[in-house]
């Protein structure tokens, strides 16, 4: 397991403790923690050049015009786009998505097929289903095998559904509910044979590993900067060039308009287009300041740690008599989600924070494949890179108190 | 064990969650509903079989926290043979019990739910049950939801 | 004029040299910039609390849902709305105005008109024409009055335009360029008897003033962060609860439905119905600190502080040679829009910039309402409670400089 | 007043300034295009007669700060009697000036905008009208604007 020695002093957060306990926070998968770096960015970015981008001439709002536009090129060289102009500032996945499925859905007649999968945070699912509604299209899934979904997304339906009939075919890379990497540019590639744009979810994969999206191969990917080390309220649509300059503009207003009379407003070209109002710039700034220190840890160093916490969560788990866990037994990425029959999530996590520890319970915004694994919600422990082996003992060793005071 | 967490999860709760009471569909119920948690998933429906303007026989089903079912199952003791009156009454007192953590001067089971309001994220799991009670006897098909704004 | 001693002192970016010259900010019509108070909040929130609203059972969660949530209520206290939950977390302004045009048109038909003013800014102007072009229903523009707009709405012609055909009447409540603060209680008490639903655009009112949506009668009311010291990133939609309640939701995902299943989903009550995905937590705790910062010191002052600074700037610029003043000459709020046609707003503000000034120059987003005065661009200087009398001396000297050189 | 400032407005660009050459709608044109750029407002027409592949006679028109209508109105009395293929070389120089600020060997008036460099975001200005000439020489009716990501 890689290890970052001063990592942990990175984050100011992880030093308190809840109930007498040190902080364990294995809720990286909801939202990580934000390093000094990042924080010291924004605070720079308010007490020395704080400024309206893009219309200004005066000294703090070319600085400010700069940091903008020095953070999308960051942002480009960090997912490897072939140019700024492909990144999208947005306020998060759920909202790059939107954008993207009203974009499409613009297209889209009655027989078109939108194909998504089974697997879906609901921020990759719900806005496709009104796509369809709003367009009469057809919402199709790709279907998720084994009891436990370890299975993964059946390749073999895929190619029954991969029919010329689908447009756009939309999954997540990396499952915020069963830790699995999807084979994403053999997605892409399959999807591309039969001509559907693409649309990478790619919330909880891009500040997890390396990630290239021309290798990808994508038409669009999705990610949001709190889940990974940036501010709130900040995210990203990355469109490849000839895709993006496609797509009609979602939120209209000051900003995104070439030139506006009483009668109408013509566009700027992309990626201005998109970004109507001021926007979150200082979360752009915070965003840039992520990917550096990302990009200095090193992005495989903090896949194989990802793999390796969450294989070891996974082992020592297993043994915990009655726990059922989700997705693959191996390969898995940065997360593990287990359930009990007799013993709620929802207690499981409230003595489990009495121990310091923070987990997530609930349905992950998974709601669909909860219901089809016969579930109504699940514990979650996520990592990151200030994580520790140690952390999965402490985990453990609470879960094993839990459940010894529910079974007695 | 912390003491909050000792008082969150009393005897009588763990009780009722490990051996819930009068579970499952009523199959002579003349009034049903519904009611969830968006958030966390959790879900109560409740049967119940009203004679005139009383509560002849209820039951509950769902799936939740230990909060949530002890809760339900709980209520289901107390609501029989009530007026809709009196059940709301009980809700009154019930909801007092758990965002105040003050019991009433009368003995009462209602009481272990005292321990909830330390924990204000799970007042919605203990009132779950109880909101689809109320809008049963409303006879309200709509679900319930415990996290209405005003809650 | 009010002044509070030690308002500057509070502003840390305020205390630098541009070009060699103490930075004069009169650009807060763009951006307000944020007191130490705000940026405190926001590295206190990434420092001790940061995490996932909503879903989460463990310390961190509950702290930041608490704090989210109190944010709210702070916000609803601000504006005076009957109850938090009136009080929808926007991205700022123009998002606010996008959710809510998109949401009325839904419910608009051809013959019907949406009703707005030749004074919009393009935020609150585009977004009505697409509600207009989508629904088929007509816009229809309330007039402004005087060469140099200084005699503002056209109320007569208003009594004409409000027919009972018009369901929707969406009007700025202080004008970017004019400086003008329009009647909005008014405005909504007269749209109001004709049966149409009123959206007020608050972006240079509401950290500027008093404010009581109560009061104004408004049924919505949209505003930013960042132009009332708080951060970028963030802003707001008021709703009175029964409208509100009513608007179909606008981005779709995580947060916002009441239950998912592959065939739909339902939604949950507002304000979350309007909330899709992580929402800008630190925005929201970041506005709250900026509200708490401008009731201390006081909205009535605030409201007189800019109202004396506008006035004098007005009296000091007018006797400049070949100048051309924009909106009314007495009463104005916060700012000054100004002309010369022999010196281009793009040169002046480039000089005023040498003097350490940061002026904005350009269209100011009202480019419809600028071709109307004849105008391509003007150079604004806008005023909040970190300015000075004595900056506006700053000012007519820059300015004078600059004509001279040019004029020779 | 800096020696930057001075250096961006100079003489002759002052002088172009307030005395532009070939200003209005050229009556005999063949060629019309149009630039803007939308965050500022400024706009540029630029008339053409080409006659083959030269320009014979060439006019501006618009609105914009000094450096904008300088720009155009230089740009109209260098193009004059040059083909495309030299036009486009002499955007090529123009371009290379502003950016950098380095002037090349021949003295040329183009120079004047070397001081451009150090205000990057008037770069926009200067080209403004460089953008709408190309256009009108591509025989592309579409808007200028010189504000593309490229850019
Ligand atoms: C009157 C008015 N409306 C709307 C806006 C748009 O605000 P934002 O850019 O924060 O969305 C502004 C500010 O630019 C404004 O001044
Ligand atoms: C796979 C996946 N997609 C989408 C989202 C939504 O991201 P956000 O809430 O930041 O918009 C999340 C996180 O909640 C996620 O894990």
């Amino acid at each position: 397991m890689p290890t970052w020695p001063d990592v942990r002093a990175d984050f100011p957060i992880l030093h308190q403790r809840v109930h007498g306990h040190p902080l364990v926070y294995l809720d990286s998968g909801a939202t990580a923690q934000k390093p000094r770096a990042v924080i010291a960015a924004l605070v720079r970015y308010y007490e020395q050049d704080n400024s309206n981008v893009h219309r200004g001439l005066h000294a703090l709002s070319m600085r400010a015009t700069d940091a903008y536009e020095a953070a999308r090129a960051r942002v480009a060289q960090f997912l490897h786009a072939a140019e700024p102009a492909e990144v999208v500032f947005t306020r998060g996945t759920t909202d790059s998505l939107n954008l993207v499925a009203r974009g499409l859905a613009a297209d889209l007649r009655p027989g078109d097929v939108i194909l998504t999968t089974e697997m879906e945070h609901h921020s990759n699912l719900v806005p496709w289903q009104q796509a369809a509604q709003a367009s009469g299209a057809t919402l199709r899934y790709v279907p998720v095998l084994g009891a436990n979904a370890e299975g993964g997304l059946d390749l073999a339906a895929l190619d029954q559904l991969l029919t010329p009939q689908v447009k756009v075919f939309a999954f997540t890379h990396l499952s915020n509910t069963l830790g699995l990497l999807n084979p994403a540019a053999d997605l892409c590639r399959r999807a591309r044979a039969v001509g559907a744009v693409t649309v990478v979810d790619a919330a909880q994969s891009v500040g997890h590993g390396p990630l290239d999206v021309q290798a990808l191969g994508c038409d669009f990917l999705a990610f949001s900067g709190h889940k990974m080390c940036g501010p709130t309220g900040i995210g990203v649509l990355y469109g490849r060039r000839a895709r993006l300059d496609r797509l009609p503009p979602d939120a209209t207003g000051g900003g995104m308009v070439a030139s506006v009379d009483y009668e109408g407003a013509r566009w700027k070209p992309a990626p201005e287009r998109f970004e109507a109002g001021t926007p979150p710039i200082a979360g752009a700034i915070g965003l840039a300041a992520a990917c550096d220190y990302l990009d200095a840890l090193g992005r495989e160093a903090i896949a194989r740690h990802d793999q390796d916490l969450a294989q070891l969560a996974y082992e020592r788990l297993a043994p915990l008599p009655g726990i059922r866990l989700l997705g693959p037994a191996t390969g898995r990425r940065g997360l593990v989600c287990f359930a009990f029959a007799d013993v709620h999530a929802h207690d499981v996590v409230t003595f489990a924070d009495e121990d310091g520890l923070a987990l997530r319970g609930g349905h992950h915004c998974n709601q669909p494949l909860m219901r089809k694994l016969g579930l109504a919600s699940t514990t979650r422990a996520s990592f990151y890179v200030y994580n520790t082996a140690a952390e999965i003992d402490v985990l453990v060793a609470s879960l094993q108190r839990t459940l010894k005071f529910f079974r007695g | 064990m912390s003491a909050d967490l000792t008082e969150l999860y009393q005897q009588v709760i763990l009780d009722h969650n490990r051996r819930p009471r009068n579970r499952g569909r009523l199959p002579t119920a003349n009034r049903v509903a519904h009611g969830d948690n968006p958030s966390c998933g959790d879900q109560c429906s409740v049967y119940l079989r009203l004679d005139g303007d009383r509560i002849a026989e209820l039951s509950f089903d769902g799936s939740g926290c230990a909060i949530s079912q002890a809760s339900a199952s709980l209520m289901t003791t107390q609501l029989k043979g009530k007026t809709t009156a009196q059940a709301e009454e009980l809700y009154r007192q019930f909801h007092d019990i758990v965002t105040t953590g003050q019991t009433p001067g009368e003995i009462s089971d209602l009481a272990a739910f005292a321990g909830v309001h330390t924990f204000p994220a799970r007042i919605k799991c203990a009132t779950l049950g109880w909101h689809a009670a109320l809008n049963a006897l409303k006879g309200d098909a709509a679900p319930a939801t415990t996290e209405l704004p005003s809650d």
